[in-house]
């Protein structure tokens, strides 16, 4: 079956999402808590479980998941909930209004949702932030706009994954991770990890 | 075991004691929830500027405690000391707007102004003009580099001579304009003579000695800018309020509004001790004391410790401050 | 070393405090000394009843904060815990007195009850007509022997209804006994989480261990009636509040005024959950919420604690405390 | 030179009394302390350090004497402090608009006084307070009525001695040492004492 980004396939996507963040939960606390202030996880866990709550109204298309995934986001605290909030606002206001969405469309959203971020929180790659996974992401995308949803996620957790893995050896310049300066290197992102797995959930989601 | 605190389940808090508001209130107020902030419930003139402040709790009566007639339509409750989402503040905005307009009042917290400016954003896209005033007074954290100074207690002056002017029926710009010029022209500082401790905790925020007190602090129970000797009132507010009038070069023939103000723990009997050093230092300056206030009114949870706030006044902002207000914690009728 | 408090000779904190709220207070109020009292600078109706409160200082806002049209017309200050001298109570008598008589309103400690009674006796020889309400609310200092009943925060109530009728211009035997009605329908009780720190002194009036409260304290830092284990907000209110509703006899469809009342460095988040608490418990019993008051209305220093005091109310009783009262502590418009 | 109860003789009581008292102040305290708060002699100093301060305003009879004696010691703190101030008072009352005073006027008015203490403060002889060495003065007061000032003073601070001396052996029954019990038996009361303090300055200054 070729894959196509609906809001079922949406809902699969932010399933796994949520499936794999859990896996790796202790770890993401454990690498803000050396350059941060320890909360990501429990932030990301709060916006997390807001989703599926404002998922049980049964948005009916991928658009309308994603404006559900953002309100959720929205409603939660930490730099990384607004943040993400804005992103998946963004991605879910470039979908189109009747599923399926294609690959256009998702690189677009991603790309807004990315500028977005980068206009809010003043972050540039290198910084050391959720920013260092985005923008390689959004690169992706673009570049494979010719093929299907699954191959492009593919594409762009490959890039995130990269970026994310960037940021181990930076120190921090925007959030709180800036204030330790070189206690942070070393220490991998979680936000921009975060960002990774999102699109590596996204495309084992769309893969079948 | 946590320091004692009236409280049931600390995540149950700030809910807790907002519905506590809520029934003191009788009918004045009104809660939502899911996303939770609170509205004043005064029927008030159509078409006219409203106001939605917000921040952490923690600091009450601040922000909950001034919305009503004169001065606040809506305040957005984060939990202690953590900002509100941008949703809890959209909600707000939508829910307050007659058309006119919504201003909203930030303190300079990263988290608040985040969430604040996706507030407005969103709110704007839906088609609610929507107009910031970032209230950022505390003189202890200015620096070349970084967030920029905090906001504290100057808030209070913000909220009461913009919504003064909103009640007034004064434009969206005008009243921003004026909160603008507000927080401009204020300056705050703090001495925390010992620190607080977070509900459901068993530590203070930082542990000063017997001699100690921690000169330039915020309200959040962050650490100071420096750890000074426990002195008398004259000498401990005499370094509080010097750099404020030479920050905001108040000179003679100058009037200032004062905001003395507790930081939680700290009695009357002493704010009104350093009151009265504050009045004095600005008397021997020939500075005028045009209003003020003493009292508990931006607090740091039950933070010992007080802080001095500037405001540099004239006819205008006066004749704002001096129209009736009628909330929780700040009544007069027009003066 | 003391324990660290904003003051200067700690001899002057009561008359610097004083200073401070006069030079607040724009001409409001003015102070007068040797005696020392504070007199409300309002222009109000001749010939009509006024009011003198007073009792130790370390309570405020008690009774400097409630001086103000609408209320008391004069406060006697004594020492922090201590009795102002009948000499001060004398001469804010002869200071305030219109040609209709003055009632003293009393708390009920043998110091305060003996200086007030030699003033109103004074007072009397020299022909001011007198009357003497005692303030008596205090449920856990009730025994069959002894002075009887403590007087804690039923004071600010009995002060603001008589106040209101003497503005409403009622003759003094009315307005006496109008105060002794509230009284006798008021009850209150206090926990104490931690003890207060007389200002000068480097100990604690009690101390309590991290998971231990003192039930039934008073507000001059004595100890209270039993030593309890630390709980939630729940099971402490409820033990401060059944047994008032007991001791009142309150039944389903009474109504009574609440006053939740903090000791000192509670904070207003604590004090809306303990009011949540109240209020739930009375709803439960089908007893009315008639008004209420939340905040540190009747301190004891800055002791970690609060009180609850429920009033019997009804009609004639809400109607005054409705009535405008315009004090730097307590304001409001006719409701 | 037969002693005349007059302004001269008034002022030269307060400040034998004053003297008197300040060679006594440390064992009054230390009673205090023993069977009640410790203050007394605090108390004591601060009113009659009033009493020197309103003398300034140099009063023209024996009965204006006692009436700035009385403020002074209505204008201080304690339990000794009211109770004083109306003894004085009702003594300065009871004197003649006019110098000199008699002993009979004397006599009335320390009558009036104790009784004015009794009233307000409850105590009865034999509750060990300053009422002790105040009502066996009044019965020597009267007795001595036919006999000068300085006899008549003689004889009130016989009996006030006699009547502070008893105190010793009682447990208090009004005021802040009927608190401690048995604590306060072997403990003279310092109120009482200090009215035989008073009677004993009277007599000797009245003594030429
Ligand atoms: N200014 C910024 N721009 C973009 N991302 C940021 C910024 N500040 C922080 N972040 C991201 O947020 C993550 C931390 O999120 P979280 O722990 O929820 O926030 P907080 O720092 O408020 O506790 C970081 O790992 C980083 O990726
Ligand atoms: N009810 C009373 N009636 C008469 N005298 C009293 C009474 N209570 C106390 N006293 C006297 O007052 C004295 C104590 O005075 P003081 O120390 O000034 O008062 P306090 O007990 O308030 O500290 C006692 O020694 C006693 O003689
Ligand atoms: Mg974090
Ligand atoms: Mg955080
Ligand atoms: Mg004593
Ligand atoms: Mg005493």
């Amino acid at each position: 079956m070729t894959a196509t980004l609906d809001r079922a396939a949406a809902r699969r996507w932010m399933d796994a999402f949520a499936a794999d963040f859990e896996t790796q939960r202790v770890r993401l606390t454990e690498l803000d808590r050396a350059a941060g202030d320890g909360d990501f996880g429990a932030n990301l866990r709060s916006a997390l479980g807001k989703v599926q709550q404002r998922l049980a109204a049964d948005p009916q298309t991928a658009r309308a998941v994603f404006a559900a995934v953002s309100d959720a986001f929205l409603d939660t605290g930490g730099t990384s909930g607004p943040l993400f909030g804005m992103w998946f606002r963004a991605l879910s206001r470039a979908l189109p209004e009747t599923d399926p969405a294609d690959v256009t469309q998702l690189a677009e959203g991603v790309r807004e949702g990315t500028a977005t971020v980068q206009r809010l929180g003043g972050a540039e790659v290198g910084d050391k932030t959720m920013v260092d996974a985005m923008v390689p992401a959004v690169a992706a995308l673009t570049d494979a706009t010719g093929t299907g949803p699954q191959q492009a996620l593919t594409a762009a957790a490959e890039a995130a994954e990269a970026g994310a893995a960037s940021t181990e050896d930076l120190v921090a310049r925007r959030g709180r991770a800036s204030y330790v300066g070189e206690v942070a290197r070393g220490v991998l992102d979680p936000g921009a990890l975060a960002v990774a797995l999102f699109f590596r959930a996204g495309a084992r989601a769309l893969d079948g | 075991m946590s320091v004692k605190k009236f409280l049931n389940d600390p995540d149950d808090l700030v809910v807790e004691a907002l519905e506590g508001l809520v029934t003191a209130s009788a009918g004045r107020l009104r809660l939502h929830r899911d996303p939770l902030w609170l509205e004043s419930a005064a029927a008030d003139a159509d078409r006219r500027v409203t106001l939605v402040s917000g921040g952490g709790s923690g600091h009450e009566p601040l922000h909950s405690g001034f919305v009503g007639p004169g001065m606040l339509d809506a305040a957005v409750p984060g939990a202690v000391f953590a900002s509100p989402t941008a949703l809890q503040v959209v909600a707000a905005v939508r829910g307050v707007d007659r058309g006119a307009g919504v201003l909203l009042i930030v303190k300079n917290y990263t988290g608040d102004v985040l969430n604040f400016q996706i507030a407005a954003e969103i709110a704007a896209e839906e088609g609610i003009e929507v107009e910031t005033v970032l209230v950022d007074d505390d003189l202890a954290s200015e620096s070349d580099d970084g967030p920029g100074r905090r906001g504290t207690a100057a808030t209070v002056v913000v909220e009461k001579v913009c919504g003064a002017a909103a009640a007034r029926g004064l434009p969206l710009a005008e009243v921003a304009e004026l909160g603008r010029r507000v927080a401009a022209g204020a300056r705050s500082m703090a001495v925390a003579l010992e620190g607080a401790v977070h509900p459901g905790e068993d530590v203070r925020s930082f542990d000063l000695a017997a001699d100690e007190v921690e000169h330039g602090v915020g309200i959040h129970g962050e650490r100071g800018i420096d750890r000074r000797p426990m002195a008398g009132a004259h000498e401990l507010v005499g370094a509080l309020t010097e750099p404020l009038v030479a920050a905001l070069g108040l000179a003679e023939g100058d009037r200032a509004v004062v905001v003395v103000n507790g930081l939680g723990s700290t009695h009357l009997l002493e704010l009104y001790v350093v009151f009265r050093e504050v009045a004095a230092l600005l008397e021997a300056r020939g500075i005028g004391l045009a209003r003020s206030l003493v009292g508990p009114y931006v607090t740091a949870l039950d933070m010992a410790g007080a802080s001095v706030t500037l405001v540099r006044a004239d006819d205008e902002l006066l004749g704002l401050w001096d129209d009736a207000v009628t909330t929780t914690a700040l009544t007069w009728e027009t003066r």
